[in-house]
């Protein structure tokens, strides 16, 4: 599974290749995403990390969690049942899906981007600027020196200067990025639940695959009681959870569905 | 001026003019400033740096004059670069991490940009990130999103410097790289 | 040394080595220094030095390599200097550069220090920077380092002043701005 290269390749029934490459035919739509085991990428990953001991690579490793955290919101996007082509939901999630693909290319058009800055600051790098103290004879020329900062921007610098090099682990931020997967869960509820007014935790993640999307689902469900749009009910401890909704229509659950599929984004950019 | 100045009318002495000062400054300097100082007109005066310039290539001097952050100043030819550093010892420096490339690519492309919105496209928080960006002094802030109220941010031109471009400008679209930018321009 | 570097054997090479460590050095370099840096005879050294100095007064360049106590500088050429004045007066140099400002940061949390350790904190060589932060009287020197001799500083009344604070406690603490570990791994 690992080239003599060190790159980190997969072997899948009907893929075998460098990851890259993987995900380069999922972006061009010549690979479906939900025929692609993610479990069986992520194994081969670790086992490709165990094989490399000590010398296992923070940039591949940091990529790999967050491309598979994007494939899996995208697989969890398209697994989600399908009815009628013209049903709202359909759309709504061919929609969701898109986003996606889009958010994954964008992902990918920074990380080129970030490379080429990282050659030019290289090249950058190796010419030293000019910066020597004034000669003598112009020193009492200067005029009075001024900081440009105030005491808490002072500080800041400072801050930046002490702040230790980054020790070698991998970042846990990327786990944000299942916040993204619990938007996208609390649309589909929204949907979901405005039509079906009444349902059982057990029916509304009966078609998730993974412990992940029944988290991300229950997270969601848990943000909906937050805005005041669901009611919870259980008998008995342990006992079924009955979920009601109290969103009003299916129009509007629609609407709040845009609103969270579009996120951050459409707050900022419209 | 008085008349015991060199005579800059006379293109040798505004070079060496010109050259005098860039051996003083510590930081790009301007075009207009260097105009400025020998009271001569901005475009002559742009002319004849761009001409030192040259004539340090083709002389394949130590010293290379260019253009970056915005400005002109004296740098020591990329190829000498290991023998500087044996000079100086401790010369070579930290280079920028791959969480603040990726963030500064987010921010150069798209500014004036919220923390959110990078944080969005980089799918990681990136508040820390951002403080060390703007303690560092290659972004700063610049107003407030009039939706969100969120910070807006963009590049400075020591980032410039640091990546040895001389505008924005300099940058390669982003769109060959990003066949659906509009699409997602709308997300 | 390497095989990609510039071939110093050919005479245009080794003076444009030569003419990039002059460029970055900021007290009068001796040749050995310089002979050393590169790996050639002092001899052969010291003539491509004198070469390029001739060249320089030659061609009437803003630029002056002279020797001085024992070193040589880059200086500015005589003639040229009211310019240089009328660029300072300008307020040119008024602002302290980033390197200036990250060195006295260090300075200002960890004083009484010494230059070596400032360089380790930064990374990067701070002698000219500290030249620099002497000159413009923001740090002064406060006896010297028991175990290494190297000279310690500190910052002044004027650097207080500057920064708008009626004493050091008054210093913003630093604790709160140090990140939590996220962040630091984010970096």
């Amino acid at each position: 599974m690992t080239e003599p290269t060190g790159r980190f390749t997969v072997r899948l029934s009907n893929f075998e290749g460098p990851f890259d490459l993987l995900l380069q035919l999922i972006s061009q739509h010549e690979l479906d995403v939900t025929e692609v085991a993610l479990h069986q990428v992520t194994d081969e990953f670790i086992a490709h990390i165990k094989a490399a001991g000590d010398q296992w690579n923070l940039d591949e490793t940091t990529e790999f969690l967050v491309v598979a955290a994007t494939l899996l919101d995208l697989k969890a996007a398209r697994l989600l049942p399908a009815g009628d082509v013209e049903d709202e939901d359909d759309l709504a999630l061919l929609e969701a899906r898109d986003l996606l693909f889009a958010r994954l290319l964008q992902y990918r058009a920074y990380k080129q981007v970030a490379a080429l800055f990282a050659e030019l600051e290289g090249g950058a790098l190796r010419r030293y600027p000019r910066s020597v103290a004034l000669e003598d004879r112009f020193a009492g020329l200067l005029p009075e020196v001024m900081l440009g900062v105030d005491a808490a921007k002072f500080a800041e610098i400072a801050a930046a200067v002490f702040r230790p090099k980054p020790p070698p682990s991998v970042s846990l931020s990327h786990i944000h990025m299942g916040r993204t997967s619990v938007r996208e869960h609390a649309a589909l509820l929204r949907i979901r639940l405005a039509g079906m007014e009444d349902a059982t935790f057990g029916e509304l993640v009966a078609d998730c695959e993974h412990t992940l999307e029944v988290v991300a689902r229950f997270l969601a469900l848990l943000e909906l009681y937050r805005e005041d749009t669901v009611l919870f009910q259980q008998e008995d401890p342990l006992g079924e959870l009955r979920v009601r909704w109290t969103g009003g229509s299916v129009e509007e659950a629609a609407e709040a569905a845009e609103r969270d599929r579009a996120g951050v984004d459409d707050e900022e950019y419209r | 001026m008085a008349s015991d100045l060199p005579d800059l009318t006379n293109d040798r002495d505004l070079q060496g003019a010109v050259e005098a000062l860039l051996l003083v400054v510590d930081s790009p300097i301007e075009v207009e400033a260097i105009a400025d100082a020998l009271e001569e007109p901005v475009e002559r005066t742009r002319e004849v740096i761009e001409r030192i310039a040259e004539r340090y290539t083709e002389a394949g001097s130590g010293i290379d004059l260019r253009r970056t952050g915005g400005g002109w100043r004296f740098y020591t030819r990329d190829r000498f670069a290991p023998f500087v550093e044996k000079l100086l010892l401790d010369g070579q420096r930290a280079k920028l991490t791959r969480a603040a490339l990726e963030t500064l690519a987010v921010i150069a492309y798209r500014q004036p940009v919220t923390r959110s919105r990078v944080a969005a496209v980089r799918g990681v928080n990136v508040d820390g990130v951002i403080r060390t960006l703007l303690a560092r002094g290659l972004i700063e802030e610049t107003g407030t999103d009039q939706e969100t109220g969120g910070n807006l941010y963009r590049t400075t031109e020591l980032f410039l410097e640091r990546l040895g471009l001389s505008s924005l400008e300099d940058l390669p679209p982003l769109a060959p790289l990003l066949p659906e930018v509009d699409a997602i321009d709308d997300m």
